[in-house]
């Protein structure tokens, strides 16, 4: 990770470039061909309809090594900076990935790394990269919007380990999860735990989400752990909790792109050929301008990107308040191109046979899983330090 | 000079909500208050209850078993019923055909149809859209060839809503290809139950079933059902459209959707203590309740005369207006949820996953998406206006 | 005033009325046909020229009763509600007349009633609605937005009577005064004291403001008054102010209504006659809609009106708030109007000739000069009592 | 791979900052700063400093005393120089007829104008839009006919801003109406000091003076006037737009008036404190900032040609938000100010009244709802987008 700190001792974030490399074009192009050759519509109805998820292509993305693309060198994995795990989101965004790369091994890895026991959780690491291993963030809690720390989780060490009572709710991608990271308040403190999905005293009731992922509440009953389980202490829960919040917020950011260029090209075509009072609907006027909108939004969004990844892969002290900022501005607009996307596609939109209704449900998804536009936003003006998210001057 | 709080009203309204309170069965009451969708059962044995009192079609003249409320008065019943947590009764019958049926009807037709309505055990729907005849509705094909005493029907509907309950179906066909899109349709009633009528579900993006397609193949339908005058159903159309201008504010809706709002805030803590402290999302909800102050007091200036604007584009305003304070006010549930808005409501669950009332909400997020594009679009709205209001 | 107590003790507000009764019906009518007979755009430029002033048209207010309309009948108005007064101001905001029947007679009329001290001033309200004299709030400050509390002008009690020192800035109205009704910091507390124009001490800097309003900076360097220049003391000064700020925030609102009608109405002529492309531009469908769309927001305001009378009237705790939120919605949506009517009209819209641009700045100083659409909606947000302005529960 | 922030890049911007805060007269900076109208006087004069440095025209070829900075270089050039409250230039020498004549002029007209348009010693303005040619340029129809050796120009220019102080006018004119709209345009440098030029003022809403009707009246113009060939103007009004293409984005004036937003609500308090902790204001500005990161950086991916959008429907996108950016902003210093907003700026004064820098800042908040308009209205601009960006 490149992060230049200039001699005003201001960025702390990486240098901000405004496309990709040779390599990162490849990258992309590999993903692109990958996924319009292998994910396609009826593959996806089908992992739908068995509970969300495609082993095979789980394997599949393992075998290509873009798991690991997600995790930096030193620990197995590939990954340069941010921006091969956001080109890998945009584009599974893009072609309405099902498999849970972002809950599933980007944001629980993000903790992982920044709760300083990385190098205790090799083999745990080594297979999430294999593509064997999957993990499950448990932090949200019944009652509770958007509150990070634990409450209704406990954690109590004893000579045996780490003993957790409690609950959490609303938890993506559980079921699929072999492990759980789950946040529990320890005394005074909180910490992150690694729970087994079949330890003795775990329950789960399981349901899917409206985009099809599969997420459950939690239940922790008496459930012993060795002390080892620990994988974030005291010290470092926060900073865990906040690169995987970070990583959660960035890459839904990422797909939402992927999924509002789709949902533009969607509706130009629907547009473009469906009839209404004797002419093509994109040759009325209003829709016209209606779409050129949509664009722009789509333009303005995008160009935010490497922002995104300049910040995730900086160390600046209001980094978390940086990507918010960016955050809200880029889901706020893919929720307005939705919502115009379905708008323009009429009766048709609404319905589960339409493509475009599940962009809409998907985006709708990514907004509401790690925090709203105006949340984002709020988040950015407490925490921002100086006036200017770019920080060139 | 009408006020909207006289003594006489305020009277009014505290009847209507005793009723509610003391009538409206708990298990119907709480089913609506998690935001399910209506069943069939719960508008049936709440407008069989409605009838018991003389309440289930207020807005009908008194001969035909209506009242003799204002139309003020009666927005207020609306309100009321709403905000008891009352399910919305099917409003094919009630609100659309039936007042077609007493204006223009037979009488036999009124005798054969009416009750059923009223007492809320029987069902409509309503045949309108098609799959090239949306936006542009008179440009529907669905045809019915006159044979002897009989109409032959052919063709499909779309967007049906409650097709798979209803006895009877209200649909405007082609009589007559010759004229303008306008002049060759007629109006015709016809039984679900008919040969030849097939009902396909279409599954919303709330993964629920509402809507349907409905095929008619060789259909056989008495020629006494045909409404009025044949080739004058476009007519009968516009008046059904135009007879309850104010139906499609959602008003009531808003009003219930704005108590849940609170209910829910009051429920749920955020990062820095009970969201009904937070701040931004005070602001949001500040500026929805000006809106929807602003929606209710035009409501009631069009339902006394005195609006500003002409009665047709009024409607389409408090259309337009309605429809985004659904969609804003949904939103605004997401937001006060966050993660927890996101289970996939599953019809027949009794919820026992996620934060309570979340999958109902989330449900009614979604198929909102709709409410801005059914009974004609936002942007036919706005030509409406700009034609009907500002002679464009 | 009819200010109605339902048995769950709760509106505080007056009664509802949707429509005007007969007399209110007169009244506007005649109003509208005096200022269409006697206040033409001709009559409007040579007042704008001679200091944004009339004086025979005031006197002509006068005659008519007009001034007397927004006073009490006990102190010599005729005065029912706050109807007569809202119905001239929004005929007043059509017609764009420029002389300050707000500023200068309603806003300081309100606080010196509320202020508690108006037997004493008999003679200044008789000479108010005989248009004899004119009164100016001046309580705004220098490097101070929005604050009420006088910091920079106090007032000292002696046996000579009061002593005012300080400065006043962008005093709207204060060269048409006779008589300046001026906030001040008296030890802990603050006043309303009445300061002759002419008083020794008082000197102005003159000046214009965008919508052709005479304003003024103030300075007051030992300016003595008597002890009756008391307009409102410690005990009731923030109530006096109160009902000043409401009185103006209201007000403004009426005339912003009629602004908003006439400059759709000139919009929609404009575009009517205007050709480009070989049509008149309200034939094209972009065109139309936002000319819809401004119909609607006019709909929705003017709705708005009889609420604000309500509260105005009425004597609700949390009345301030109420009419802010009111307020809020209303200059939002007036602020919209006027500049889409603007671009609509595209280059000549933003000239001076353009009667368009002038209610363009007559909304935007009605806007900033009693509080913006945002600041509002805070203070709605922060004082409101329930979560229904209607209140008809 | 291009990076914004290389250090080569950021040891420009030093060294441009350095030069704007030794070389730009203080005098010109505090007249900037305050928001007052730029004068010709101030123009011409910083414009000559730049000059010496050889930085008056940084996106000329460096044959014709340009440079050969990178775009994104002659980007941050611009900004630094707004952030350095200097005066903008008169765009309409050397951003618009300049290159125009390096390109397609004649030699001649190449060495009578060039120079006095680097140094800043002559001033020209632009003759495009007519009382009935306004969105619709192509329908222009003042004439020039042909006689001999000159043409005669008859008609009327409307909007053009500086024709009061500008020596020369570059116009569009009729020299065919047979073909199409476009077909029979030439482009014509005429001398404003002939005879039958006239100009009258036209009042601006701020009370200004910056555009003005230009009349032709047989006005006698020199052949070798024309651009390149005749009827073929269309070609060279097209070049000349294009030729800037970020330059109507406005980002270095979006950036200054940032600063001032934030000079402002340093200098004043609020109801409950200093306006620097008002969150809701607060909030307003936020929501900016982020928007003029997300304009900066679409800017930036045009510059580098890294955008989405093909070229011509970015260029109107961020002409369309940066209009919206300036509109925003300014309405933000309103927000600021209050009721300090309101004193009219007289031209001439020495704002000895009223808050500082207030008159300045309302000045520009009501000049700019011309933004949005001149240079083609957003209404055109969606059009571009559509037509160009999306192949409607």
């Amino acid at each position: 990770m490149t992060v230049r700190s200039m001699d005003n001792g201001m960025p702390g974030r990486a240098e901000l470039r405004l496309g990709l490399g040779e390599d990162e074009l490849q990258f992309k192009a590999s993903v692109e061909r990958l996924l319009a050759r292998d994910y396609g519509v009826e593959r996806r109805r089908v992992a739908l309809a068995n509970g969300g998820f495609d082993p095979d292509f789980w394997q599949q993305l393992a075998e290509l090594g873009w798991l690991g693309a997600c995790f930096p060198e030193p620990l197995g994995g590939y990954g340069q900076s941010a921006n091969e795990a956001l080109i890998l989101l945009e584009q599974f965004g893009r072609a309405l990935v099902l498999e849970p790369l972002l809950g599933a091994v980007l944001v629980p890895g993000a903790a992982l790394l920044a709760g300083g026991r990385a190098d205790a959780h090799g083999a745990l690491i080594d297979g999430l990269i294999a593509g064997e291993r999957r993990l499950a963030l448990a932090w949200s809690e019944q009652g509770r919007r958007g509150a990070r720390r634990p409450r209704l989780t406990s954690a109590v060490r004893d000579q045996r380990g780490w003993c957790v009572n409690g609950v959490k709710q609303t938890v993506l991608n559980a079921p699929l999860a072999d492990t759980l990271l789950v946040s529990a308040i320890a005394g005074e403190d909180s910490v992150l735990l690694l729970v087994p999905h079949d330890a003795p005293g775990v329950s789960l009731i399981e349901y899917t989400t409206i985009d099809g992922q599969p997420a459950a509440d939690l239940r922790f009953t008496n459930v012993v752990l060795p002390d080892d389980a620990l994988a974030a202490g005291p010290e470092r829960c926060e900073r865990a909790m906040d690169a995987a919040m970070n990583w959660g917020a960035a890459g839904a950011c990422a797909e939402a792109l992927g999924a509002m260029d789709a949902a533009l090209e969607l509706t130009l075509e629907y547009t473009g050929t469906r009839q209404q009072f004797g002419q093509k609907l994109s040759g009325f006027q209003v829709i016209q301008h209606r779409l050129a909108a949509m664009a722009t939004e789509l333009e303005y969004s995008q160009a935010l990107l490497p922002l995104l990844a300049a910040h995730l892969d900086g160390n600046g002290a209001d980094r978390s308040a940086q990507i918010a900022g960016i955050r809200a501005r880029i889901v706020g607009s893919a929720r307005c191109v939705v919502a115009d996307a379905v708008q323009l596609h009429g009766g048709i939109g609404v319905t589960d046979e339409a493509a475009i209704s599940h962009y809409f449900r998907r985006v709708t998804a990514l907004e509401q899983a790690w925090g709203s536009a105006r949340q984002n936003l709020e988040r950015y003006r407490q925490g921002r330090q100086g006036y200017d998210p770019l920080r060139l001057q | 000079m009408d006020a909207i709080d006289t003594p006489r009203i305020q009277a009014f309204r505290r009847e209507v909500r005793d009723f509610v309170a003391g009538q409206l069965p708990e298990a119907i009451k709480q089913r609506t208050r998690q935001g399910f969708h209506v069943s069939k059962e719960d508008m049936r044995d709440w407008t069989a209850i409605l009838h018991r009192q003389g309440w289930s079609a207020p807005h009908w003249p008194t001969a035909y078993g209506g009242t003799d409320w204002s139309p003020l008065q009666r927005m207020v019943f609306d309100i009321e019923l709403a905000l008891g947590w009352a399910p919305a009764p099917s409003p094919f019958g009630l609100h659309l055909i039936g007042p077609v049926i007493y204006t223009f009807g037979t009488e036999q037709q009124k005798q054969r149809y009416l009750p059923g309505i009223l007492d809320g055990s029987q069902f409509w729907c309503q045949g309108y859209s098609e799959p090239n005849a949306g936006s542009d509705l008179a440009s529907l094909r669905t045809s019915a060839r006159r044979h002897g005493d009989r109409y032959i029907v052919n063709g499909q509907k779309i967007w049906t809503s409650q097709a798979q309950y209803a006895d009877m179906i209200f649909c405007l066909v082609r009589t007559d290809g010759s004229g303008s899109k306008q002049s060759g349709i007629s109006m015709l009633l016809i039984d679900m139950n008919t040969p030849g009528v097939t009902v396909r579900p279409i599954i919303t993006q709330d993964m629920s079933h509402y809507v349907n397609e409905v095929f008619f193949e060789d259909v056989e339908v008495p020629a006494d059902n045909l409404i009025g005058e044949e080739n004058a159903g476009w007519r009968y159309a516009k008046f059904l459209l135009e007879n309850e201008r104010t139906a499609s504010a959602y008003l009531p809706q808003a009003k219930q959707d704005m108590n849940r709002l609170r209910e829910m805030i009051g429920a749920l803590e955020g990062e820095h203590g009970p969201l009904s402290e937070d701040p931004v999302l005070d602001s949001q909800c500040a500026e929805l309740e000006l809106e929807l102050a602003a929606h209710e007091m035009t409501i009631y200036r069009i339902l006394t005369d005195n609006a500003r604007s002409p009665s047709a584009a009024a409607a389409s305003m408090i259309k337009i207006r309605g429809a985004r304070l659904q969609q804003r006010l949904s939103s605004l549930w997401n937001e006060v949820l966050g993660v927890h808005a996101l289970p996939l409501f599953t019809p027949g669950a009794d919820s026992s996953y996620g934060e309570p009332g979340a999958a109902g909400a989330m449900s009614q997020f979604l198929i909102r998406r709709a409410v801005s594009i059914y009974g004609g679009t936002n942007e036919i709205q706005h030509s409406i206006i700009a034609k009907r209001g500002l002679h464009l």
